[in-house]
């Protein structure tokens, strides 16, 4: 049985309670032990890198340091998490004037060798799209997804690792493994507005809007996400961007694990869709789904 | 006692400037066997020159150290001044005192110049230790090898055979012409690349001076200048020199599997083919990796077809042996591979097309005779955007050089597209315009003013498809706004590298070559077109990016460079070379193992009377004086002239002791 | 500190006619700035390296050495190159068990145009041996 | 517009901050704009990051801390992957928002560093967000507190999404360690930024 070291972020314990459930829901069926880290803290997100180095660094060093210690590949379905945990980890790397501090100020050491992953990667790489192909109880026949990758997981190109930086494919392979139909479109990782949700909340608009109108048009049934963040920008904030674009947009967005729990069997409620703004009850309905 | 002049060579300000050279000067006098020591401005000018010769008859010298530049500068430089002075020329030793200490211990005077005393010294010590060797002479074998059939390799061919000497002209592909036969027109004078080039290349078929060897590589080489072995593997080319060039073999092959490397892979090609309809020799080959025949042994249309029966299938590669006096190399260049561009769309997008592949489009012999189509749908073209700087000037992909020609030959394809089709719009994204040359910028300004091509500048971040459109986001920095441009085709300016195997070849010479692969010069300005291997010889894009007139007139200067050499009779090598002292040879036989020039030999002699022995001897025309003989002699019998290891001890003892005058 | 001077390093480096000599020359040329510590031996060849000159030249009171020559392949010489780098471990070896630190020992690969590569080792060489020189 | 180069901000000050903080050679930077062609947000800045770095290379400080463009990046490091001259632009952003929030340079944005403040208080106290909490100090403070309440703040309520009670590190010693933490790590970003160490 594969352990990760699991780390939710505050996101999935609150607003995307929906991918913390479904995530575990997935896991639990490929066999993927998820170890929640015990009191981890929250990785800073964006604020921590725009206001200290330091407090970037140390936040997500603790949880770094107990994966480390229990020789386990660390893992969060959060991109922004896991963006923070990877830059984290390779910041300590190329300066060794910043890991000397981060002990200081966090009293541990750290040797470098926790192995972050984002889930994605775990589920693709380390359990394997074979494996995965194996447990699919319903094939998602019909389903036009966009995948969307946004900022933090692919970028910068270190983060990406085995993945194309400018057009990455996992998620693509993974809707392609569950039988619907990734669509070819080029807004993959362009940028949500992200952290800017509450402070510039124009922006987001305009950035989520050019997003949901550019998967329109490639003939998008629904955007897949990665990051509980990308999420609550295309999804909760859809109604005031179908409103400023003076269209109703109507796209679901659903999280990868939730698309992957429609194709192990689990039903509507099991993966708390009901939590979306954007239902995607009607669309999943047509397509024979539910 | 030796009698030793030094003399301390400001060079201006480049040594002076930091060295306290009248310092040196004096130390120098300190030392046992120094008579005369001077300093002067520049001792390489002729006053300079003639400074030591005055001093070398006033004080009765013997041996002279002159501490300047590196000797790979003026060696031979100043060889030549002891030698008129009535020396022997290896009874001088330069101290590096410019490259070695001045230009890199600009940081501390004081340091700078203590170090510059030492290593004055240390030359002083090699040269208390220096023998006087005679010249050695070899014979010249007067034809040259010509590596590469593009324009370089052609005019190099032409030049040297019109002297009179003999010429081989390998080229790895079916034909020559190289890069400028894809060309559709030359900047700035907007002519046919073909109606130039073809002519030479009938020149080159038939000059009798010329021996033209296409489909082939060159494999091995050894010897050294005057002297070179080259092994050259004739590629079968399964077609014989019965072939009178007819085509109908061509036109009968059913296969079409490959795509062609002369049209960039934009149009198919047959198994059975020549690059182009113009090709020099006019005989085609076959490509025995897609060849129905070679493959399943079944099909054999093209020997059917044929009229003169000049199909050979049973042909087999061919290594062939010749003796060359020099080498010229000009391998060319490739362009950057722009699949490495994410952004651009990892090659993959069908109408983002490279800069040579624009040529082939709009060349009327290109495979849409000249209709500018998309790829991917071969609908025409009506806003086009051409990028510069793709695999130039970028870092992060490892080519932060400027290709030089792209600019000019990007204002010139946005140029033949306006003139072919006056409805199209052509913008370019630039980051900075580099049009030096004669009537470059004029051209430049052209194609901005009376051609109405849009310059923005700026590079561009992002190309993706939207329906059959593609949306090219760029920015003018000058206006400092993003510009999105939608396009039916993107042309990017690819920058140049040199040829995939670049490097092996310089391997095979022993050529250095930097980190892209881009050959080294001798030196990069008064010795462009010559290499540290003397003899081989160097033009075109192979040593670093240019143009056409450019690769011309250096094709030339190897010709000229060769003929030179070729008109002596006699070839003055160094002498620096090993010799067997045969009295303490043991006869092990290291030396004759080691020796990579077979170089040793071992014979049995009577050493003194009655001691008959099997022991080394030295062939001194085929020695190189390389030293591993030397460094492997476990009696020390073998020594090399020059870099004796009395001279060499002497230098590590004055290394490693301290100055002798500061208290 | 102790008030007595403490002697300057002395490194000696034995470069390569054909690439490292060249290369040093090309750090010049570039002007890229290094200790200045060391002393250059011009050798034909890498091949050419006699342990005797290397044993001599510690026996003189050198702090440390350098061999530089062509990237293997590249020799000038076609193989000079490659009787140095099957000498090197053997002579390295050999050196500590004297009790000479291997930080005082050293070999790189430096072509003609690596001019800022040799500004690179020179530094490393000369760090090496302080180290050596101060920490035992 | 005519402006008076400043040298003491070349050679230091200004320019020599901004690179020992971000640990980037901004000289690198020869003007080619492929970070303000890919730049998602840089329609809505004074002025775009190409500008941006040639105002650091020029020292000009008053003119590029006074306008929104750090505040405005997004930090979605499109620029950092394809620069060709390999500087990590989107780092030099946060270095001018870092500099500024420490009050080394003209603060000229308030949203953003009210937001971190809560941001990073929140974390410091609870280890993790809180997030109804955060919203509602983020909306008073910044003067709008009725921003997002209607529709989304109350259907994310009547969805269940945001929980109003704090999650909090349920380890009274860890949670000390963390404030703790918080405390050390101030002391030392204002060594590192204010130089007072070196």
């Amino acid at each position: 049985m594969l352990k990760v070291a699991y780390f939710p972020g505050c996101s999935l314990s609150s607003t995307a309670k929906e991918y913390d459930v479904a995530t575990r829901l997935v896991c639990e069926d490929l066999e993927i032990d998820l170890v929640e880290i015990p009191e981890w803290t929250c990785c800073g997100a964006t604020t921590a890198h725009i206001t200290s180095e330091l407090t970037a660094a140390a936040l997500p060093a603790k949880s770094l340091i107990w994966a480390e210690k229990h020789n386990m590949p660390i893992t969060s379905p959060c991109s922004a998490c896991f963006s923070r945990l990877k830059m984290a980890h390779l910041n300590m790397e190329k300066d060794p004037n910043l890991k000397k501090e981060v002990e200081e100020v966090t009293g541990e050491t750290y040797n470098g060798k926790a192995e972050v992953l984002h889930l994605t990667r775990v589920m693709l790489e380390k359990y394997g799209l074979e494996n995965i192909k194996a447990k699919i109880k319903k094939q998602l026949k019909g389903l036009k997804i966009a995948c969307y990758y946004g900022c933090l997981m692919t970028r910068p190109a270190e983060v990406c690792e085995n993945d194309r930086v400018e057009n990455p494919m996992i998620m693509d392979n993974l809707v392609s493994a569950l039988g619907a139909e990734p669509i070819k479109w080029y807004y993959k990782t362009e940028c949500c507005g992200a952290a800017f949700s509450l402070t510039k909340t124009e922006i987001v608009r305009k950035l989520s809007g050019d997003i949901l109108k550019e998967a329109k048009t490639c003939g998008a049934d629904l955007v897949m996400v990665a990051c509980p963040l990308c999420h609550s920008n295309l999804d909760a904030r859809q109604p005031e961007i179908s409103k400023l674009l003076k269209t109703d947009l109507n796209m679901p967005i659903l999280y990868f694990t939730q698309v992957m729990g429609l194709a192990l069997g689990y039903d509507y409620m099991d993966l708390m869709m009901n939590k979306h703004f954007i239902d995607p009850k009607p669309l999943l309905k047509s397509k024979g789904i539910l | 006692m030796a009698r030793i002049g030094v003399f301390v060579c400001h060079c201006g300000t480049n040594i002076a400037g930091v060295v306290d050279v009248t310092r040196v000067a004096k130390y120098a006098e300190t030392l046992p066997g120094v008579r005369i020591s001077v300093d002067y401005k520049y001792m390489c000018s002729d006053p300079g020159q003639n400074t030591i010769i005055d001093a070398v008859k006033k004080y009765n010298l013997d041996r002279i150290v002159v501490a300047a530049c590196s000797p790979r500068m003026h060696e031979g430089t100043f060889r030549k001044t002891i030698e008129r002075a009535g020396l022997n020329p290896y009874l001088m030793e330069m101290a590096n005192i410019r490259e070695h200490v001045s230009w890199v211990h600009s940081d501390d005077k004081e340091l700078a110049t203590q170090k510059a005393m030492k290593v004055m010294e240390m030359a002083v010590a090699k040269v208390r230790r220096s023998e006087a060797l005679s010249k050695m002479f070899a014979s010249i074998e007067k034809r040259a090898l010509v590596i590469g059939g593009g324009i370089a390799g052609i005019q190099a061919a032409l030049d040297i055979a019109g002297a009179g000497y003999k010429v081989v002209l390998v080229e790895k592909e079916p034909s020559i012409g190289g890069r400028m036969a894809q060309l559709d027109k030359t900047f700035p004078t907007l002519d046919c690349s073909a109606c130039i080039l073809t002519p030479k290349m009938v020149a080159v078929s038939q000059d009798p001076n010329i021996t033209l060897m296409t489909y082939a590589e060159v494999v091995e080489v050894c010897g050294y200048v005057g002297q070179f072995d080259v092994k050259i593997k004739q590629k079968a080319k399964s077609v014989n020199s019965k072939c009178i060039g007819c085509g109908v073999c061509v036109t009968k092959c059913p296969n079409r599997k490959s795509l062609s490397e002369f049209n960039e892979k934009l149009a198919p090609r047959k198994a059975i083919y020549t690059p182009f309809p113009q090709a020099v020799p006019n005989v085609p080959v076959i490509d025995r990796e897609t060849c129905t025949f070679f493959k399943t042994g079944k099909c054999k249309i093209c020997e059917k077809v044929c009229p003169t029966g000049a199909i050979e299938y049973t042909q087999q590669d061919e290594i062939i042996k010749e003796k060359f006096g020099a080498v010229v190399v000009a391998t060319g260049f490739n362009i950057y591979d722009h699949s490495n561009y994410g952004e651009y769309g990892y090659g993959e997008i069908k109408d983002v097309i490279s800069s040579l592949q624009f040529e082939r489009l709009i060349n009327s012999s290109g495979p849409t005779d000249g209709h500018v189509v998309r790829p991917s749908d071969h609908k025409e073209v009506k806003n086009v955007v051409f990028i510069q700087c793709v695999g130039s000037r970028d870092e992060s992909k490892h080519r932060p050089y400027c290709s030089r020609v792209c600019c000019m030959y990007t204002a010139k394809q946005a140029m033949l597209l306006k003139d072919h089709y006056p409805e199209t719009q052509s913008y370019v994204f630039y980051i900075d315009i580099r049009s030096a040359g004669k009537n470059y910028e004029e051209f430049v300004q052209k194609a901005q003013n009376d051609y109405g091509v849009v310059y923005l500048r700026g590079r561009v971040s992002k190309i993706y498809e939207r329906g059959d459109k593609l949306i090219v986001k760029g920015a003018d920095t000058l206006s400092g706004a993003q510009v999105e441009v939608e396009a039916d085709m993107v042309v990017l300016a690819n920058g140049l590298e040199p040829k995939a195997n670049a490097k092996e070849l310089a391997q095979l010479f022993h050529m250095s070559y930097d980190q892209y692969g881009f050959y080294n010069e001798l030196h990069p300005k008064l010795a462009p077109v010559e290499t540290a291997i003397s003899g081989v010889f160097v033009a075109g894009c192979c040593i670093s990016p240019k143009d056409i007139p450019d690769t011309v007139a250096q094709a030339s200067a190897t010709a000229a460079k060769v003929c030179a050499l070729f008109s002596k009779e006699k070839l003055e090598v160094e002498p620096l070379i090993a010799n067997v002292n045969q009295l303490t040879c043991s006869g092990c036989e290291t030396c004759y193992n080691v020796c990579p020039y077979s170089a040793i030999e071992m014979e049995d002699k009577e050493v003194r009377r009655g001691d008959m022995r099997h022991v080394a001897k030295v062939l001194e025309s085929v020695c190189k004086g390389c030293g591993a003989c030397v460094g492997s002699c476990y009696c020390k019998a073998v020594d090399l002239k020059g870099f004796s290891d009395r001279q060499v001890m002497n230098q590590i003892e004055t290394a490693t002791t301290e100055l002798s005058t500061n208290d | 500190m102790s008030n007595e001077k403490k002697k300057d390093i002395n490194v000696v480096g034995f470069l390569c006619n054909w690439c490292s000599y060249a290369g040093a020359d090309m750090t010049g040329l570039g002007r890229n700035i290094y200790p200045s510590n060391i002393k250059i031996i011009r050798i034909p060849c890498t091949g050419r390296m006699d342990p005797m000159m290397i044993i001599e030249a510690f026996h003189n009171g050198a702090d440390g050495v350098l061999v530089s020559g062509c990237h293997p392949g590249d020799c000038h010489y076609s193989e000079g190159n490659f009787y140095w780098r099957r000498r090197y471990p053997h002579l390295k070896s050999l050196m500590e068990h004297f009790g000479i630190d291997k930080r005082r020992f050293h070999a790189s690969w430096v072509s003609a145009s690596e001019g800022k590569k040799f500004a690179e080792v020179v530094k490393k060489v000369v760090a090496d041996v302080k180290d050596w020189q101060e920490n035992g | 517009m005519k402006y008076e180069l400043q040298l003491k901000n070349i050679k230091e000050g200004f320019r020599k901050d901004v690179e020992r903080l971000s640990q980037q050679k901004i000289s690198n930077c020869y003007q080619c704009g492929k970070c303000s062609a890919g730049c998602p947000v840089a329609y809505a800045m004074e002025y775009p990051p190409t500008m941006a770095m040639r105002m650091i290379q020029l020292g000009m400080h008053d003119r590029l801390m006074s306008a929104n463009t750090s505040w405005f990046c997004v930090s979605c490091e499109t620029c950092t992957t394809r620069c060709p001259r390999e500087i990590d632009i989107a780092k030099v952003m946060d270095t001018l928002k870092i500099m500024a929030q420490a009050g080394k340079y003209k603060l000229s944005d308030n949203e953003i560093p009210i937001f971190d403040w809560i941001f990073l208080k929140s974390i410091e106290l609870t280890g993790k967000i809180y997030e109804i909490g955060m919203i509602g100090a983020y909306n008073m403070l910044s003067l709008n507190p009725f921003k997002d309440v209607f529709p989304m703040g109350v259907k994310m309520i009547l969805k269940g999404k945001i929980s109003f009670i704090p999650h909090l590190i349920y380890n009274p010693i860890e949670m000390i360690k963390n404030i703790r933490m918080f405390k050390r790590i101030k002391k030392k970003d204002r060594e590192r930024i204010y130089e007072k160490n070196a």
